[in-house]
């Protein structure tokens, strides 16, 4: 059949990259104010944070602050790095980093990981900034570096920075903008970065037009996309074109643990063997994703935090005798055709996944199909994103496909299973939507959070992981993807399974790393 | 004029009604296409499983396979046969045509007859309701409504549909039955102590059988294309089959890069196919209901 | 030229002077997609002279119209001519193309055309209309045209301000003689005029023939007027042609049809012309009841009229049983509870007015009826009479209590109508009922006979079951629709306009009522089945004693069976007496003009 | 005088209506803006509850209760203020709706006036040449391409002309490069980026004006006053378009006035699938965004234009039909 082959563009030079960072809707606003969700992705490198967190495993490391300490678990001490200086030439200095958390305590719209509820008092001494926190809480360390910091001498005139569009963004990042219209940005390299030497690009351009057509035909350097049949498409497309897709979250099967009989664990575990995670992962990934372990890390990447006691590497496969065990020790009867609940009726329960997402759909799908081979009925609900929100916030739903458990092992267990977040159905919360309580979870979660000691953090996180292994709050699948697409002729450097330095994501502060690794393949003539 | 003494009984006049106007829209060249073509797909649809080769479900085959003789045209990045799907489609978008458009039919006879029929405050306040819908943006409406019911399935989309899609056609009605209303008949049938409720369903209403026949086409066009929109969108029950749903995922797994021509051209072709013999029907309808717009030339 | 050349022949031409128009053979046929073709024109051939002011009579349907479309060489798809040929001076007009066609509309042959009221575009001015007349033929220098125009509606009794009105703005009449002016403006040879006034209201009928018999007197063009009103074209034709189902059945001077009818079809058609000022006045089936000098006429007397057997008909068969068969066992068929005649209650209309909101803004609010007051006794008969627009139907829907008057009282017995709402007026269904004008749009045609009488009888009596099919027979019966079963389950398209009058009238007849509104029963009807409707509906009066308000503008019908008259004119009663003496002694000037109206061929052609 | 009252009280309680009925809608949708920013947020990571905070402060996600929301909604469509957008937080509704609004006014308003004049002229043809070529390809012709998803032609178009073909562009209402004025450069590249879109909605839009002005165009043929016109050796062009069309216009202006108003709402399929900056685009947004203010804005655009273009057409009617003016 016809096959679809790039066409770059060939007025792009050598030293200038397309990416496809940010889709128009169709066109573009100005929005560079890196503390709304409505910014420009470009904005996370325009502005630098203190700490560069890696999507894939959670490994800081040093940025704006090049180094950090906790003396107790209380207490964090940073180190801002010398020579470091806006775009407009104005050095970066302790004042700009005390004037931006002073603005987002002033302005909590923008104190968008919600630093100021961990902290209870910051000082600024020269390049020391001293934060004293409101308790215990060592985890807050990611949670308060990844502040970017903004220059303090042109936010300060500004009436309310949390409505403020920054058309004209003054940054400290490797890169500044360039032009600006409704359908396509540049960014241009800054060369008084503190680590321009390593910057060996010098034009970023972000077009508003990056459907997967556009991907494909208008020969991008890099993009981030979910690709159906990448090998035949992407790849065929152009010899240079790669891909590369980590593992970015587990996605699972969220039961709400405040309706019956979700909240018996023997269900929950009836259903983890019912399912086979390789087929779902076929079906909803097309085989790009493997099927997720249920010690709730996300594998490989985090294979060095994995608890080696756990067998299989915390993977539940399918069997089907153990599972309708499983159920008969809940109660349920399975007559061979039909699953029974312990009051004698069929076993029939909704799947709420939002409409849109289409590899959830599929996997749901794949779910219904495989509970129905041990009889039991899954009807599938799919409202709009917003509502599915809506739905999973305020416990309206009895089990339903969710993300959980990034990079940062111990956020994700503590957003998942603490108890502290627990609120009933009806009322909201964004984390725990599961309504899961466990006093060994809260346990291990306190003294995670209060332990500074690496060896003593990692026995915990193992204990979260069996936990995690034997109580399934949430039932695995697959892990979701990190869909990233480049293209290796004209730069090179990009991150791969061998050297998984950071992800391929466009958007937040993934880029900062992967565009100051890049090098140029070939250098103009000059 | 007389008829013959030996005329056999007739048929019950609504029977006879609708036979005659069948045979009249057979003898219309377009719409015996259109009734042929319609047919073809009613079979498609009824015989499905047993037509179809494989479920239209089942995705245990190669992923974006091309045509072959075992996949006539391939399979979707999800490996389900989309012959098959297509097949099945044909169920969805005949429920949608004929469910949708037959329920915004009736409500548009029931408001449009009544609309007609009483004067004063009351067909006041219909012909504000009527204009309210009108004016209030088709499309948009439906994908609020749409998201609003987002999970009933087929059922709400067909009622989406009809909701949003009966003003037109009730302006219609309205205006026939106020040009009826004025007739001898109903008066007469006034005289003879008839109830409103009577008149307007057992005396005008008859009397409009092809009007309505030809907008109860019309709003099942409407329908199918509006179906096929809301789930190309997005915006429908994306697990079901449906023609609609096929371009949805085609559009969704790129089938022009992946080379599923079929997947992308089949179900658009089908929806236009389906549409066309109703609105050839539609012809053959238009024709009963103003002979004028029977076949023929005007010499010119 | 005058009306004096009276000598052309039917087939031969005088004075080897060729015929202006010669129509040999002539088949025309109707192919109508989807339907069986209809022969409406058959093999019909004759001659028109110049000058010659040409009739053509019969009645509905039996191809005048198509007749007149073929000679203009107008005929359209689905009509074709079959066979035959059509000479225009020495042209056979099959000949021409389509713009040779065009050309010699002007010079040459132009039509009037039927229901002339809507051969006006409703979105140009009369202006526009002339002016589309000479830009297309050019036969009018651009500078005379104004006063071309204006000379042209002068000839037509109009004056210039109608050149700037619209079409609706303008009356039937008016619209009619504008459609005549335009036909004239093209300086034609031959004109048909295509049922010019049928129409249109007596008085404006009367009008626009007089116009119409002036304007060929002066230009000399010749014409052809079609026209199912024997009457209309004997008074104003030199020759006749009578047609029927498609053939000139009869071709004579208009004195020679007068006088001395060959054909049977002829003879019948003027068996039912009479003159209503007559001392007796009878038609094939129905007599006038005497004027009342000659004594009260008891209500049984005219009873003993035969039916319109031997006059009949033939071709109209099914209607012949029916008076048979009401005249036969007329007492019989009564159903049970029959009332006394003269038993019923007495309409009592007193002082009443009616006064309709304004059509447009600014306009003046119209008086449809102006304090009208008169009695209808029990089983009396009385004609209400007037022009179109008189206020004549207002009337009976007050009466009827469809609409309430804004003035004045109608009491049926002690019961006052105007305020009868809902349930109430639904019981007044009982006693009062109407029979309408139209037959054709009074039946749902989607209903068997069956269905409208059983319906009626379901909701205004009491019987349910077996007896309801029984009395629906019965009623079947009283109008002489016999067979009964089979008329019972008989589509209104099945039966012919006689007979669907009798279905509308045996409708009324179901509740038993006392009172009965005839508003115009026999206008829409062919003459030959007038007669027999008209003595039904005497004939029934006198058998049940129910009263009966007769509406019409129809003089001759009244005269046939009623007793008093009332002369409405713009709402008001002008006068009001004995039908035959007020027809026969008018007073009031009004209605001494509409007994004027009444064509009179004896006038022309002598007695 | 109390005839303009009458139907400017109608008009008024129309409008009320759909105002009112404008700001139900989009409030009885599941989930709130808040949520929508969160879901997109959502499909970068899990969102933790600091993060939705952040989003509720930011958005000032509409609080108090639904009758003090109607009052102040009320009040701020008076005073012309429709707020800021959350899909698009903080743009003002009011600029998002400028900035998209000229380019539907000019793509879907000119291809609407455009498929109305040809598809009525080629139906009056057709009408006129009954039983011809030019009856039969119009008409069977424009209705087969009606009963076309006009997505699907959008998508079939941009796919081969745009990305295989790479005859035309694939995106937006002018190139990423330029910056949008208003010179000869601009304006050819502007119409070169119209051109698919305007293609698909003239071709499946066509039929539908051709068979409508032909069914009322072969009525009004019957009619008396044509044969009479006919009879008086009218030409045939006089006839068939002072005499018949011009009258077999006057049923068609309604729906021509419907689709004017239409206009305003952009067309939803069409500019989703070429890119195209439009209130429709825009309008599908809010939707999916659950974006109350530019929704209840765009909606009330739509309202009062399909209010005002009956009202212009009822006015267009009068002065082509003599029958209705008072
Ligand atoms: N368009 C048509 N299609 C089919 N049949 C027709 C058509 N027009 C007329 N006829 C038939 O042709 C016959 C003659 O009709 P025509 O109009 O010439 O009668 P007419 O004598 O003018 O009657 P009237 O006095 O009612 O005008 C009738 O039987 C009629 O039904
Ligand atoms: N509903 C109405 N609204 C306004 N004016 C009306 C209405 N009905 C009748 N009229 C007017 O009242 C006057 C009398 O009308 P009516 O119908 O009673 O006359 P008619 O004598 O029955 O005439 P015809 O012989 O034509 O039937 C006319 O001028 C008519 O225009
Ligand atoms: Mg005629
Ligand atoms: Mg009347």
């Amino acid at each position: 059949s016809l096959q679809i082959r790039s066409r770059p563009d060939p007025t792009i030079g050598p030293d200038t990259m397309l990416v496809a960072g940010d889709k128009g809707t169709p066109t573009f606003t100005a929005n560079f104010n890196p503390f709304h969700a409505n910014k420009r992705t470009a904005a996370s490198i325009l502005y630098e944070p203190l700490i560069w967190i890696n999507p894939l495993d959670g490994e800081l490391v040093p940025w704006l602050a090049e180094s950090w300490d906790q003396p107790d678990p209380q207490r964090i001490v940073l180190t801002l790095r010398e020579g470091v200086s806006w775009h407009d030439g104005t050095p970066l200095t302790g004042e700009d980093v005390d004037y931006t958390f002073r603005m987002l305590q002033d302005f909590p719209a923008n104190d968008v990981a919600g630093a100021w509820g961990r902290i209870d008092t910051l000082e600024v001494d020269g390049r020391t900034i001293a934060i004293t926190l409101k308790s215990p809480d060592s985890p807050a360390l990611p949670v308060i570096g990844q502040t970017v910091i903004v220059p303090r001498h042109l936010w300060e005139g500004v009436a309310d920075p949390s409505t403020w569009r920054n058309e004209e963004p003054v940054g400290s990042g490797p890169f500044q903008l360039g032009t600006f219209t409704a359908l396509q940005y540049t960014l241009d390299r800054f060369p008084g970065h503190w680590q321009a030497s390593s910057i060996d690009i010098e034009h970023l351009v972000y077009p508003a037009a990056s459907e997967e057509l556009d991907l494909v035909t208008k020969g991008y350097d890099w993009a981030y996309a979910y690709m159906s049949d990448v090998e035949n498409t992407w790849m065929a497309a152009n010899d240079a074109n790669r891909y590369w897709f980590p593992p970015g979250g587990i996605i699972g099967l969220h039961p709400n643990h405040d309706v019956a009989p979700f909240d018996d664990v023997d269900v929950r575990r009836g259903l983890a063997l019912a399912l086979d995670g390789r087929q779902v992962a076929e079906v909803a990934a097309e085989g790009y994703m493997d099927e997720a372990s249920q010690s709730g890390l996300l594998l490989p990447n985090q294979e060095d935090l994995l608890d080696p006691s756990l067998p299989e590497r915390g993977i539940i496969g399918q069997d089907t005798q153990a599972a309708i065990a499983a159920f008969e020790k809940a109660g349920f009867t399975y007559d061979g055709t039909t699953m029974r609940t312990p009051e004698g009726e069929p076993f029939t329960f909704a799947i709420t996944t939002a409409n849109g997402y289409t590899d959830w759909l599929r996997a749901v799908q794949e779910v219904q199909r495989e509970l129905g081979a041990i009889g039991i009925a899954v009807d599938i609900d799919a409202p709009q994103p917003a509502a599915y929100e809506a739905n999973l916030s305020s416990g309206d739903y009895q089990v339903a496909v969710g993300s959980s458990n990034g990079s940062d092992a111990f956020q994700g267990f503590s957003n998942l299973m603490s108890g502290e977040y627990y609120v009933p159905v009806g009322e909201t919360s964004q984390n725990n939507r599961i309504r899961y309580r466990s006093a060994e979870a809260d346990e291990l979660i306190t003294r995670y959070r209060a332990s500074v000691d690496e060896a003593e953090q990692s026995e915990i996180l193992h204990a979260l992981q069996r936990l995690f292994h034997t109580d399934l709050p949430v039932i695995a699948l697959y892990y979701g993807g990190l869909w990233g697409l480049y293209n290796q002729a004209r730069f090179t450097g990009w991150p791969t399974a061998e050297d998984p330095y950071a992800p391929l994501q466009t958007y937040g502060s993934s880029p900062l790393l992967v565009l100051t690794r890049l090098r140029r393949a070939q250098k103009e003539a000059s | 004029m007389s008829a013959p003494e030996t005329a056999p009984r007739p048929l019950p006049p609504a029977l006879a009604g609708l036979r005659g106007g069948l045979r009249t829209i057979w003898t219309h060249r377009k719409a015996r296409i259109g009734l042929i073509v319609l047919g073809l797909f009613v079979v498609l649809a009824v015989l499905a499983p047993w037509i179809a080769p494989y479920d239209p479900k089942d995705n245990s085959f190669g992923r974006s396979l091309a045509g072959s003789a075992q996949h006539w045209l391939g399979t979707t990045a999800a490996g389900e046969d989309v012959l098959s799907q297509l097949i099945h489609g044909a169920r969805i978008s005949l429920l949608v045509g004929f469910g949708a458009g037959g329920i915004s039919t009736i409500i548009s006879v029931v408001i449009g007859l009544c609309w007609g029929y009483v004067r004063g405050l009351p067909g006041e306040v219909i012909n504000f309701v009527v204009n309210l819908f009108l004016v209030i943006p088709g499309l948009p409406l439906m994908i609020v409504v749409a998201t609003y019911l987002s999970d009933g399935g087929i059922s709400v989309i067909i009622a989406v549909i009809a909701i949003t899609g009966w003003a037109w056609g009730a302006r219609v009605l309205r205006s026939q039955t106020a040009s009826l209303r004025g007739r001898d008949f109903v008066e007469a049938a006034r005289f003879s102590g008839e109830r409103a409720p009577r008149i307007i369903f057992r005396e005008i209403l008859p009397n409009m059988t092809s009007l309505i026949a030809g907008g109860f086409f019309g709003a099942a066009t409407a329908a199918i294309l509006a179906e096929a929109g809301l789930e190309y969108l997005g915006l429908g029950d994306s697990t079901i089959v449906s023609w609609g749903t096929m371009l949805y995922w085609a559009q969704n797994s790129n089938a022009l890069l992946t080379g599923q021509w079929a997947l992308l051209f089949a179900p658009g072709l089908c929806i236009a196919l389906l549409a066309t013999s109703l609105t050839l029907i539609n012809f053959g309808i238009d024709g009963i209901s103003n002979p004028r717009l029977r076949e023929g030339s005007t010499g010119r | 030229m005058t009306g004096t050349e009276t000598t052309t022949g039917p087939r031969d031409t005088p004075g080897g002077e060729a015929p202006l128009l010669s129509v040999r053979d002539l088949s025309v046929v109707y192919e109508p997609v989807g339907a069986t073709p209809t022969r409406a024109v058959k093999d019909v051939s004759f001659d028109v002279g110049r000058g010659e002011f040409l009739g053509l009579v019969g009645e509905s349907g039996s191809g005048k119209s198509t007749l007149g479309f073929a000679i203009t060489a107008l005929a359209r798809p689905p009509a074709r001519i079959e066979g035959g040929r059509i000479l225009f001076g020495d042209v056979d007009i099959a000949s021409m193309d389509h713009e040779q066609l065009r050309t010699q509309r002007q010079g040459g042959f132009a039509m009037v055309l039927q229901a002339g009221m809507n051969t006006l575009n409703p979105v140009r001015t009369i202006r526009q209309h002339f002016g589309d007349i000479f830009a297309a033929h050019r036969h009018v220098a651009p500078a005379r045209r104004e006063a071309r125009a204006a000379e042209l509606v002068r000839r037509v009794s109009l004056g210039p301000e109608v050149l700037d009105r619209y079409p609706f703005e303008l009356s039937g009449g008016m619209r009619q003689r504008v459609t005549i002016a335009l036909a004239l403006s093209l300086e034609p040879q031959l004109m048909v005029f295509d049922e010019p006034t049928t129409a249109l209201d007596v008085l404006v009928q009367h009008a626009v023939m007089d116009t119409i018999r002036a304007l060929q007197a002066e230009e000399g063009f010749t014409a052809i007027l079609i026209s199912h009103d024997l009457g209309v074209v004997l008074e104003s034709a030199h020759r006749v042609l009578v047609m029927r189902e498609g053939r000139i059945v009869e071709d004579a001077p208009s004195a020679d049809i007068l006088h001395r009818p060959q054909h049977e079809y002829t003879r019948m058609l003027l068996s039912h012309f009479a003159d209503p000022r007559a001392e007796h006045v009878s038609l094939p089936g129905i007599e006038a009841p005497e004027p009342a000098a000659d004594g009260p006429d008891g209500p049984d007397a005219p009873a003993a009229d035969g039916p319109d057997g031997p006059d009949a008909p033939a071709a109209d068969g099914p209607d012949a049983p029916a008076a048979d068969a009401a005249a036969a066992d007329a007492p019989a068929a009564d159903g049970p509870g029959r009332r006394r005649p003269g038993a019923g209650l007495e309409l009592r209309v007193e002082g009443v007015t009616k006064s309709f909101a304004p059509p447009r803004r600014r306009a003046a609010g119209v008086l449809a009826v102006d304090d009208v007051s008169f009695t209808l006794a029990p089983g009396g008969a009385t004609a209400l009479v007037g022009q179109s627009g008189s206020g004549k139907s207002t009337l009976a829907k007050m009466i009827t209590g469809v609409e309430k008057p804004t003035a004045g009282t109608i009491h049926l017995g002690s019961t006052s109508i105007g305020p009868l709402r809902g349930r109430a007026l639904r019981e007044l269904r009982r006693t009062v009922q109407m029979v309408f004008q139209d037959p054709y749009s009074a039946l749902n045609p989607l209903s068997t006979v069956e269905y409208t009488l059983t319906r009626a009888l379901a909701n205004l009596t009491d019987l349910r079951g077996p007896a309801l099919r029984r009395r629906m027979l019965e009623l079947l019966e009283t109008v002489g629709l016999t067979p009964v079963e089979q008329y019972a389950a008989k589509l209104p398209h099945q039966l012919s306009g006689g007979q669907r009058q009798r279905v509308v009238i045996a409708r009324a007849l179901a509740a038993d009522p006392q009172v009965i509104i005839a508003d115009e029963p026999v206008s829409m009807l062919d003459v030959s089945l007038r007669a027999g409707v008209l003595a039904l509906l005497r004939d029934l009066r006198e058998r049940t004693g129910m009263s009966l308000l007769y509406i019409t503008h129809d003089l001759l019908s009244a005269r046939l069976i009623t007793d008093d008259i009332l002369v409405l004119h713009e709402g008001r009663v002008v006068e009001q007496g004995p039908t035959a003496q007020v027809m026969r002694h008018p007073r009031d000037e009004y209605t001494i003009r509409l007994l004027e109206a009444i064509p009179d061929p004896a006038r022309v052609h002598g007695a | 005088m109390r005839y303009f009252l009458q139907r400017g009280g109608w008009f008024a309680l129309t409008l009320w209506a759909a105002i009112t009925l404008n700001f139900l809608l989009p409030r009885m949708m599941p989930g709130s803006p808040a949520d929508a920013a969160i879901a997109k947020l959502s499909q970068n990571g899990p969102v933790t509850e600091e993060t939705r905070r952040a989003v509720e402060a930011q958005l000032g996600v509409p609080d108090g209760s639904l009758i003090q929301q109607y009052v102040d909604y009320l009040r701020q469509i008076l005073s012309l203020d429709f707020g800021v957008s959350y899909a698009f937080y903080p743009e003002p509704v009011s600029g998002l709706v400028a900035q998209a609004l000229p380019y539907t006014l000019v793509l879907v308003g000119l291809v609407t006036i455009a498929s109305f004049v040809i598809g009525t002229l080629l139906g009056v043809l057709a009408a006129w040449r009954r039983g011809t070529w030019m009856d039969a390809l119009p008409t069977v012709g424009g209705s087969f391409l009606t009963t076309f998803p006009y997505f699907w032609t959008s998508l079939l178009l941009l796919f081969f002309l745009g990305y295989v073909a790479h005859l035309f562009p694939t995106f937006g209402a002018f190139s990423a490069t330029t910056q949008p004025g208003l010179d000869w450069g601009t304006v050819v590249d502007a119409v070169y980026h119209a051109a698919l879109p305007a293609t698909t909605m003239l071709i499946t839009s066509l039929g539908g004006w051709v068979l409508g002005m032909r069914n009322a165009m072969i009525t009004t043929l019957g009619e008396d006053h044509v044969t009479f016109a006919e009879a008086n050796g009218i030409p045939g062009r006089t006839v068939a378009l002072k005499y018949a069309a011009r009258n077999a216009i006057l049923p068609n202006l309604t729906g021509f006035g419907m689709a004017l108003g239409g206009v305003v709402g952009g067309s939803i399929l069409v500019e989703q699938v070429f890119g195209y900056p439009g209130i429709g685009f825009l309008l599908f947004n809010a939707v999916t965004g659950q974006d109350y203010p530019l929704m209840q804005a765009i909606f009330l655009m739509i309202t009062v234009s399909v209010l005002v273009a009956n009202l212009l057409v009822d006015i267009l009617y009068g002065i082509l039909d003599p029958r209705t003016r008072r």
